[in-house]
């Protein structure tokens, strides 16, 4: 993890950071702000985590607040319902997407439909934290992008960030969201660097960003895409098309306001993430902006995610990722339509 | 570096093991208490010093659950529940723990766990709207320290690792008790619960409500070894107690979460009991079992087990099981009542169920779902 | 289970029997015909299941090919992988649909990845049952509809019938494919009845099925909801409007020539299903159909399903499941648009 | 009825239990081979009669791996693997252990099991295509009665189970072994695994090589209790054996496999070693572990323990040594230019490996792909 600058100005701390430092101060701030958060999962200690997001923290924090555990998923986050409702604050980490999986049912079957389950008395105030996407050259079972399983999954937030800075404000949001929420880390941005300023204004869970304002067409991204989606318009604009990007921050729900009044505006839309096409999220929002803006849209809307296949092997993923050629593509295509 | 928190050096400490014939003898003090048969010998129950009324308690609450399981069945048959599972042979143990935890435990129930409930004071016909379809969750836990029915088998066996993991984070002193059937030592979540109570040394007694049957599959097409053994791969002690005797439960599981309290660990206790009901109304067990295979358990009734045991204390005359016995059928009639009389909520309030902090468009999606639903409604 | 009728003709045997019925002659059939084919799973073998649809089969055929197991579903699966491997074709059952999602890793990370993973060398010729969706009047955990969670996950063939003749035919096709076929069961329609013919020609595993033809809109139906959409195309007849009611069979793939030709012909549509509609099925059926069909359509597509929200209490599920009423309201919405 | 696939009564069978301290006496005659530091008695080594031609191919073998490891290492510190993890330290268990089954028994290894595919004839190079992110699947398990590595940790295991149930089911005389680290024991799978096998009585030798580590978790922090004890639990024995000396591996696992071939059940080894590098070139073991920990574990180097075991046959020379390390290194340069000449797939050849019957739909979106694909690739 590279070193960060810091530089103080007056109450304001502004440094460049990646994303994967910027997670790590979001965990340090909540452990120093809120004595009930807990840090757990495997190899978080003093490891820090196989990305180093809990870097440090086991150190400053003592293993009773930031530990290890055995291996074993559904208990981690089974463990982390448990502590929650003794009223702490658990963020537990899954070590990879596809190792999410053991704790589907704990999840999907507890922690999700807990809150109903006590008629509301108990806040499933947790967070879980999951390293997703691909794109970093990994053998298999460390590149999936999972977010459709928990999407559909009601009872549980969803979010995941883009950049450093959102990845600290939303982190920070997560962890003080009374609600379980599935916070999906882009881990190929890890290593992306911004400059961000402490302390920072809480994030909404559940509103989108406009990443860059555009006219043509609307280009809608989460997560790793984000940064493709803008190097892409950057693309375009050297070519005299003018995209807007929006960074869904929220997957479930969905900010379709946000979504709608740029589709509104530009007519047309794509929309781009590294899980399947089938079933993906943009099914879901190509779904609701066609219905929504059926006679306002100039084109329908397109789609770009992985094929029907099992993530392939990383010497041939590029192919398989979104990248800026496919989404001008695809923007081309609601133009030429 | 802070000090880790404290998990035990599983290489160096010797797991407690048991005899070449029995995991009863463990060396520990708790399996001391036990005969061959897994009862309390006559030594440890003066120990144990459980006074006759505590015992009269302990025989009131399994009559009053044996009537309110009944009432259970009449319901369901009357067509008043969509689903009765009884629990019927699993007094002893359900009374018998539930009340040898203190009012500050916390217990983590299966879905059988009714006499638990009713031990710790929730009322049955609330307990009861579950099964009449009208809600998923009928009390608050933190009020009653009562965790909800959980019915994806062996998956609350872990939450229970978690909150105990919280009560030793806290050192607040609170043991903590789970509930489970021998079905649920099958699956991962009760193993993974198994050695993360152990390797975090977590105030946490495992109750396995051991009655022979999950649903058709009976104990032997279902665990290999003994269950109670398996408690020392862990590296923490496990006793096999006869699960009919109130008495015997309630020593041993006291026993247990005083041991959780003081911070020695994991404790598992096997109480062997039968299901001589069905699985549930759904169910049609003369499919797979014969009455020849219930018979031998019929004399190991807990109720009337007990009710021996009260009197060779002559602690038990006419007047005191007619008491109980009218006790349980009040209780079984404001049951009935209370259910009978409990409002469907409207189906607008599961959309406030679902968050503490609902996002704008699960309301918007409710009011939605009201607008579309007040014409149907006014028809 | 109802006592069937039989009649003999020539070599066919025509009987009306339910669809719990269809599938255990089914089963038999496959467990006749082929000796290495095996059931096993929860309360299959004596108990018969807890639908009574392995009946019998284990008194005909022994405790060594129909047997129960252990309370493990991760093992369930992961022992049909196994025995697949060892080339036998395990039909494996999980007793109802939230009960599947403890078999959720060995489904997604193995069995849909094997072959793959194999360089296709090792097929996965197996098949999951799972009793889904609701309107049975259960407690918590026994009316989900968890086909999504199987559908994004490619390496995986979906279907569900809706017919005692397609439980027979498609269960059939489902053991003799070479891959893993997750086989969903409607459970509230287990017990309709159908007179079927056998043996009957093998069912193709990728086909959805017209129920019913129509010109002014397509119902898009699957499972249990194709009843409910036949009910409401005889309704709208009644009142004159002709509703084209299709039966997708297989989730995954999706048909899309019979829909397109379908919709193309009626340029109306309205998806229904029990799941939640956030992320359902219909997302991918809407979003494909108004994409392919853009220009053809009179109105964006429909979709009914469940709110966003975990499966509610027995005592209101009616409000939220699909009925011919909200199917006509979607229907009128399309023709109104 | 149909006679029941034969279950053991569990209720009624006496499960095989351990001495007060050491699970190495449990009874059993596999058990008997070891002395108190889990290595083959001189006794055992005698009745098990292994001839030095045998010691030394499995020292060969050992070398070679080790040689190939090297390699791994090199090759991905030279850009040419996207990772590399190394099993130095697993020579004696992975080499032992696959060797002492028959070439018609099935392995089902973990991701660290190279050796043992190498074992089993399976090109090296051919293998480290997976390393290097060209294929997920590089050798038909069919041809090598080798299942592919399995990345999820424990996972393997109950493929194993349901394998081994097929080899029953077909009485065919085979037996399975299934590989696992100590980590791989605390998920649920494992358990599940374990208790499946027992229950169905499975022709299935579960070895666990503990090598101490998962990642930076120590074995302290991940399993309590010994996991050889664990068996016991589900009625089946289990040995902790030094896994560090291939003599005894071998001869263990060997006598285990006989064991499951005679329909006597599941087996469990485990295998104490050490992780003498990095968990893969992706960690820094500086971070949780330091040199002293490391240390002791450098004695009880596999090759060298096994040179000293042919030392004392004075069935070691020179000459021997020479030949093994010549091969050594042919063999990792051979596996360096068969990995480096390797053709990277056509990435649309993803598309064929989903199904072995694949849907139209599916055709069509390989042909949509490769329309896509050829501008780009033309350019
Ligand atoms: C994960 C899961 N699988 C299957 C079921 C269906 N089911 C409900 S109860 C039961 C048997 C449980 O047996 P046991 O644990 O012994 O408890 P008992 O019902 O005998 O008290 C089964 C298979 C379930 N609820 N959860
Ligand atoms: C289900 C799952 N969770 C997490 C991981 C990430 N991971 C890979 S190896 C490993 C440690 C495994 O330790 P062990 O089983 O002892 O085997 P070893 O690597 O030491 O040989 C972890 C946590 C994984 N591959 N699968
Ligand atoms: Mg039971
Ligand atoms: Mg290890």
């Amino acid at each position: 993890m590279a070193k960060t600058m810091e530089t103080t100005t007056g109450a304001t701390n502004v440094s460049t950071v990646t994303m994967g430092k910027a997670l790590n101060l979001a965990l340090h701030d909540a452990l120093q702000n809120d004595s009930r958060v807990l840090i757990f999962g495997e190899d978080v200690g003093k490891l820090g985590g196989v990305f180093r997001v809990t870097d440090g923290l086991q150190d400053e924090f003592g293993a009773e607040r930031v530990f290890d555990t055995p291996l074993a998923e559904a208990t981690i986050a089974a463990t982390a319902l448990g502590l929650a409702m003794k009223g702490f604050r658990p963020v537990a980490e899954m070590q990879f997407d596809a190792f999410s999986y053991p704790s589907f049912q704990q999840v999907t079957s507890n922690i999700a439909k807990y809150h109903t389950r006590t008629g509301g008395a108990c806040n499933m105030q947790l967070v879980i934290r999951i390293p997703y996407g691909g794109n970093i050259g990994a053998i298999e079972q460390h590149s999936e992008s999972p977010e459709t399983y928990y999407i559909h999954t009601a009872g549980l937030k969803v979010v995941t960030p883009s950049t450093p800075a959102d990845a600290y404000a939303l982190l920070t949001a997560a962890i003080a969201d009374p609600d379980p929420v599935i916070f999906l880390e882009p881990k190929s941005r890890y290593w992306m660097r911004q400059e961000i300023a402490l302390p920072m204004p809480p994030a909404a869970l559940d509103k989108a960003r406009i990443a860059r304002e555009g006219s043509d067409a609307t280009v809608i991204a989460y997560g790793p895409t984000v940064q493709t989606a803008l190097a892409a318009a950057e693309q375009a604009a050297a070519e005299g098309t003018s995209l807007e990007v929006i960074d869904l921050r929220s997957l479930s729900p969905l900010d379709m306001e946000t979504i709608s009044a740029s589709v509104r505006k530009t007519r047309r839309a794509v929309v781009v993430h590294e899980a399947p096409v089938f079933m993906g999220l943009g099914a879901e929002i190509a779904a609701r902006v066609m219905h929504d803006l059926f006679d306002v849209l100039a084109a329908p809307v397109e789609r770009i995610g992985n094929a029907t296949i099992p993530y392939p092997p990383a010497r041939v993923e590029k192919l398989f990722l979104p990248d800026a050629d496919r989404i001008l593509e695809a923007v081309d295509r609601t133009r030429e339509y | 570096m802070a000090k880790a928190l404290d998990t035990k050096d599983a290489r160096e400490a010797k797991p407690p093991r048991g005899s070449a014939d029995s995991s009863n003898n463990s060396g520990d003090s708790i399996a001391a208490m036990l005969d061959a048969n897994g009862v309390l010998t006559a030594e440890a129950e003066r120990a144990a010093n459980i006074s006759d009324e505590e015992l009269r308690t302990l025989y009131r609450l399994m009559v009053v659950s044996r009537r309110l399981d009944q009432e259970g069945l009449n319901l369901q048959r009357q067509g008043e529940l969509g689903l009765w599972g009884p629990y019927a042979g699993h007094e002893a143990a359900q009374v018998g723990a539930a009340m040898a935890m203190a009012p500050t435990d916390w217990i983590f129930p299966y879905y059988r766990d009714f006499a638990m409930a009713v031990c710790r004071g929730i009322d049955p016909g609330a307990i009861m709207t579950i099964f009449r379809g009208l809600t998923h969750g009928a009390w608050n836990p933190n009020e009653y320290r009562f965790a909800p029915f959980i019915i994806p088998v062996g998956t609350q066996v872990p939450h229970a690792v978690g909150f105990a993991l919280g009560c030793k984070l806290d050192h607040d002193d609170t043991a903590v008790l789970v509930g489970f059937g021998e079905g649920a030592t099958s699956t991962g979540d009760w193993h993974e619960a198994m050695n993360f109570a152990a390797v975090f040394n977590v105030p946490l007694v495992f109750l396995c409500e051991n009655n022979q049957w999950a649903i058709s599959v009976p104990m032997r097409q279902q665990v290999s070894g003994r269950i109670a053994d398996r408690a020392a791969g862990y590296g923490f002690p496990g006793v096999r107690v006869d699960g009919t005797d109130v008495l015997t439960v309630y020593a041993v599981v006291r026993a247990a979460a005083d041991r959780a309290r003081r911070g020695e660990g994991p404790y598992l206790v096997e109480a062997l009991t039968y299901r001589t009901q069905a699985h549930t109304t759904s169910d049609d067990p003369t499919r797979y079992r014969t009455e020849a295979d219930v018979e031998p358990w019929k004399s190991k009734d807990p109720i009337r087990r007990c009710a021996e045991r009260l009197q060779a204390r002559n602690a038990f005359d006419d007047a005191f099981a007619q008491a109980v016995s009218e006790e349980a059928e009040q209780r079984a009639l404001a049951m009935r009542q209370h259910l009978l009389s409990a409002q469907t909520p409207h189906p607008a309030s599961a959309f406030d169920l679902v968050f503490a902090n609902p996002p704008e468009s699960l309301l918007r999606e409710k009011a939605e779902f009201i607008e579309a639903l007040e014409p149907e409604r006014g028809e």
